[in-house]
């Protein structure tokens, strides 16, 4: 369960939000909206633990190891697909079996690619290969910025399909989007300033 | 990670209370730093004034000269104050940046940052009056020994940090950027300090410690010690006026910064 | 014990190991001699290696200084105050501290006699300061103590 | 354990398919360094004389010129985050980051070493000296340098202001490493120098990493 109390952050002496406060339960997916520059990157990445700067109490409750997806993918150009994707595996503690790799790639139909080189790929493709980590990795907690952007429409059914089943295993998303998100358990936050 | 909590302290509204309790939890934020340092500036100011000004003509006019050195003993006036006061303020820049680190106080990080021009100056002052100094006694401006260089290294730390600060205004992780490079650099201070005595060196090793009298008579260290008095207040004074100008320009769009008419 | 706590506490050896063998390897260090720094004493034992460039130094021994009268050299005898003592041979001008009694560093060889040509030779003040009169007070109580 | 493994094999990978991240630092500064002979002429004599400061110049440019981009892409393309975020520690990953850059970088110029010794015509004690004394330096001068190369990620102010920060940090080893290798030219012994080098080695080995650590934890909050 995650727990923010009084959360307040400026950047570049302009104030983002101020006494911020709300709670997520396991199972339970927030969106958090707003216009462009209202702080959605920012916050995730407080919440994820990478953005220090911030005054007031985020609590997960228990120690976790979000799965965290922004702007930037976390993808090496001069990788491919699988090896992105074992690395991603690896710098989680989880070993993990080629066929596994394999597997998690087919899912979001990139099942052809798996030694194409990523920077070789299109926008669209390389998100696939990014969200490919969702169906790979164990984190409880789920942390993805903008995760509709540049996939097309069979894409984002098969993402709200895996978070779904993310959410009624007992994880915890947060994520930021512009578009409404056909999510069950939705909570959503606007950022205004 | 688990739980992450961060309270920075705000600017609280009032003047400066000066109860004894959160006296220093009060001097780490802003506002009260800027009204107590306002009171204290003239003072050390005038301080620093005379100070500065009984010691140059005690040690230049009056104070006798060197059985060998001659007249030219004079440029230790100024070349051993300027290295104390030197190395000082980057044992002071180090200490903010543990504080700023550990604590954020932000005052910790405007003290580290107005300190470093100011250190570089006195290291560049200590090194130049070293040349002039050497050229008569050593017979050379300059040579490659353990305490000349780790002082130009000191030199170069200031200027690193100066430099990492300036990369980009206002911004917090460049602030804990430099903060870490101050600390860092702290690893040069013992080898200046000792260099004298772990190597071979031209630099004649240290005239004063704490547990034996000086080496020379008491009219010659006595304006010493009113020098190093006085570049000490200098650098105080200095400091806190660069502090209090950065003060200003971070907290410019507070309300109790526009509030203050006699800018 | 908890993966992690493991994980700190391998670390802290990893680091007591290192700072361990950084100041070991250090108090093996001092005692060598990287300076290339001779003593008289050094020099008149044969430790110093002869035609090489090293640097050697002490007091300029009383009375031993002449110079040329027709070219800036000049040789003079340094020694540790202990007994050891060598000439230096030197072609240039001297420093204004230089003088009998004072410390000298010269930069340069030693030839197989046992003479030291510099190249450079500089003086080395010590901490003490003290003003003419005082001086001229203790070497008259020197004086006085000698006659 | 493995994941330091893994990254020294990663990042070894990464340079194998851009092997320009290896080869124009190494290339640039052995160009510099050959035109010493053409500027000051080619007498053995005056060569020989500043051979060592010759080899030190040639290392000091490899490591700047490679250690900015030790973490630059790793920043750019998001996988630093991940490093941050991931179950294994980042200490672990930053050593292996580390070892995979003195493995192109250090030690690459360590091996080329002689080489450049006999184009300057030191003799053989000096070569044998100049291999150990870039052996144990270059892993201090990687070490070092990737806490400057950590407090500058996402600054783009390029490489002259990592030199700033570290060059000044990198002068008790180039003072020891010279002077190691003049004083074996001469054929006097040099072990005190290979103790100072090794004990900045060792204190190196243990702290530096946990300051670039910092360092990156820090360049990231941005």
């Amino acid at each position: 369960m995650l727990q923010v109390n009084n959360l307040s952050c400026e950047r570049a002496n302009r104030e983002l939000f101020r006494n911020l406060s709300f709670e997520v339960s396991r199972g339970v997916a927030l969106r958090i909206h707003g216009l462009n520059g209202s702080g959605k990157t920012t916050l995730l990445r407080i919440l994820a633990g990478l953005y220090q700067e911030f005054e007031g109490d985020v609590d997960w409750g228990e120690e976790h190891y979000p799965l965290y997806i922004g702007h930037r993918r976390g993808l090496k150009a001069l990788m491919s697909a699988r090896e992105n994707l074992f690395w991603s595996a690896a710098i989680n503690g989880q070993k993990t079996k080629l066929s596994e790799v394999d597997e998690a790639l087919r899912q979001v139909s990139m099942g052809g690619y798996v030694d194409i080189a990523c920077g070789s790929m299109s926008e669209g493709q390389c998100g696939r290969v990014s969200l490919a980590r969702l169906f790979l990795l164990h984190n409880p907690v789920w942390i993805l910025d903008e995760p509709f952007n540049a996939i097309d429409s069979t894409g984002v059914q098969c993402l709200v399909e895996r978070i779904n089943k993310h959410l009624s295993s007992g994880g915890i998303l947060v994520l930021s989007s512009h578009v409404e998100v056909p999510l069950t358990n939705l909570q959503e936050l606007e950022l205004r300033y | 990670m688990k739980r992450m909590v961060n309270r920075k302290q705000k600017t609280e509204p009032g003047g400066c209370a000066l109860k004894m309790g959160n006296f220093f939890h009060r001097l780490g934020s802003p506002r009260p730093f800027y009204e107590l340092s306002g009171v204290v500036l003239p003072v050390a100011g005038v301080l620093t004034l005379i100070s500065l000004v009984v010691g140059s003509i005690w040690a230049l006019g009056f104070a006798p000269p060197d059985y060998q050195q001659g007249e030219s003993v004079r440029i230790m006036y100024i070349h051993v104050p300027s290295a104390i006061v030197a190395q000082s303020s980057y044992m002071m820049m180090g200490i903010a940046g543990v504080i700023f680190l550990i604590w954020r106080i932000k005052i910790a990080d405007i003290a580290l940052q107005c300190a470093a021009p100011i250190g570089a100056s006195l290291t560049f002052l200590a090194l130049v009056t070293g040349a002039i100094w050497g050229k008569p006694t050593w017979g050379a401006w300059w040579v490659w020994d353990a305490r000349l260089t780790s002082t130009l290294v000191l030199f170069f730390l200031f200027i690193g940090v100066i430099v990492l600060r300036s990369a980009k205004d206002g911004s917090e992780a460049v602030g804990r950027a430099t903060a870490m490079l101050a600390v860092v650099g702290l690893v040069n201070l013992p080898i200046i300090k000792f260099s004298v005595d772990w190597w071979f060196t031209l630099h004649q090793p240290s005239s004063f410690s704490l547990t034996e009298s000086p080496s020379m008579p008491a009219e010659m260290w006595l304006p010493l010690l009113v020098m190093v008095i006085g570049f000490y207040l200098f650098f105080f004074f200095t400091w806190m006026y660069r502090v209090r100008t950065e003060i200003l320009k971070r907290e410019h769009r507070s309300q109790w910064v526009r509030s203050i008419d006699d800018v | 014990m908890k993966p992690h706590r493991r994980r700190k506490l391998y670390f802290l050896l990893f680091l007591l190991l290192s700072s361990g063998g950084a100041i070991a390897l250090t108090l093996m260090a001092l005692t060598e001699n990287i300076n290339l720094f001779y003593s008289p004493a050094e020099i008149v034992s044969g430790v110093a290696p002869v035609n090489k460039r090293i640097r050697a130094g002490g007091m300029v021994l009383e009375d031993s200084i002449f110079r040329s009268e027709s070219d800036l050299e000049v040789r003079f005898i340094v020694t540790d105050l202990q007994g050891s003592e060598f000439t230096i041979f030197y072609t240039g001008i001297l420093p204004d501290l230089f003088r009998e009694g004072q410390g000298v560093v010269a930069r340069g060889a030693l030839n197989e006699d046992g003479d030291f040509l510099a190249e450079e030779v500089l003086a080395k003040h010590d901490e003490n300061y003290m003003p003419p009169e005082v001086m001229d007070v203790i070497d008259q109580a020197h004086g006085d103590l000698q006659k | 354990m493995r994941i330091i493994l893994l990254t020294v094999k990663r990042d070894l990978l990464l340079y194998f398919r851009k092997p320009g991240d290896i080869f124009n630092p190494l290339a640039f500064s052995l160009l510099v360094i050959s035109l010493f002979p053409l500027g000051v002429g080619p007498s053995a004599d005056i060569l020989g004389e500043i051979s060592a400061g010759i080899i030190w110049v040639a290392a000091l440019l490899t490591t700047l010129f490679s250690i900015d981009l030790m973490f630059k892409e790793d920043y750019e393309d998001g996988t630093l985050e991940q490093m941050i975020l991931g179950r294994e520690p980042l200490l672990l990953v930053v050593y292996g980051k580390i070892i995979a850059q003195w493995l192109v970088g250090g030690l690459v110029i360590t091996l080329l070493s002689p080489l450049l010794g006999m184009m300057f015509y030191v003799n053989t004690d000096g070569i044998l000296a100049t291999v150990l004394a870039l052996m144990l330096a270059t892993p201090t001068m990687t070490l070092i340098g990737s806490i400057g190369a950590a407090l500058t990620l996402g600054l783009n102010k390029g490489g002259v202001l990592i030199a700033i920060l570290i060059l000044p940090l990198y002068l008790p080893v180039l003072i020891l490493g010279v002077a190691m290798i003049d004083t074996a030219t001469a054929g006097d012994n040099y072990a005190g120098h290979v103790l100072w080098l090794a004990a900045i080695l060792a204190i190196s080995i243990g702290f530096a990493p946990l300051a670039t650590e910092q360092g990156i934890r820090i360049s990231l909050s941005e």
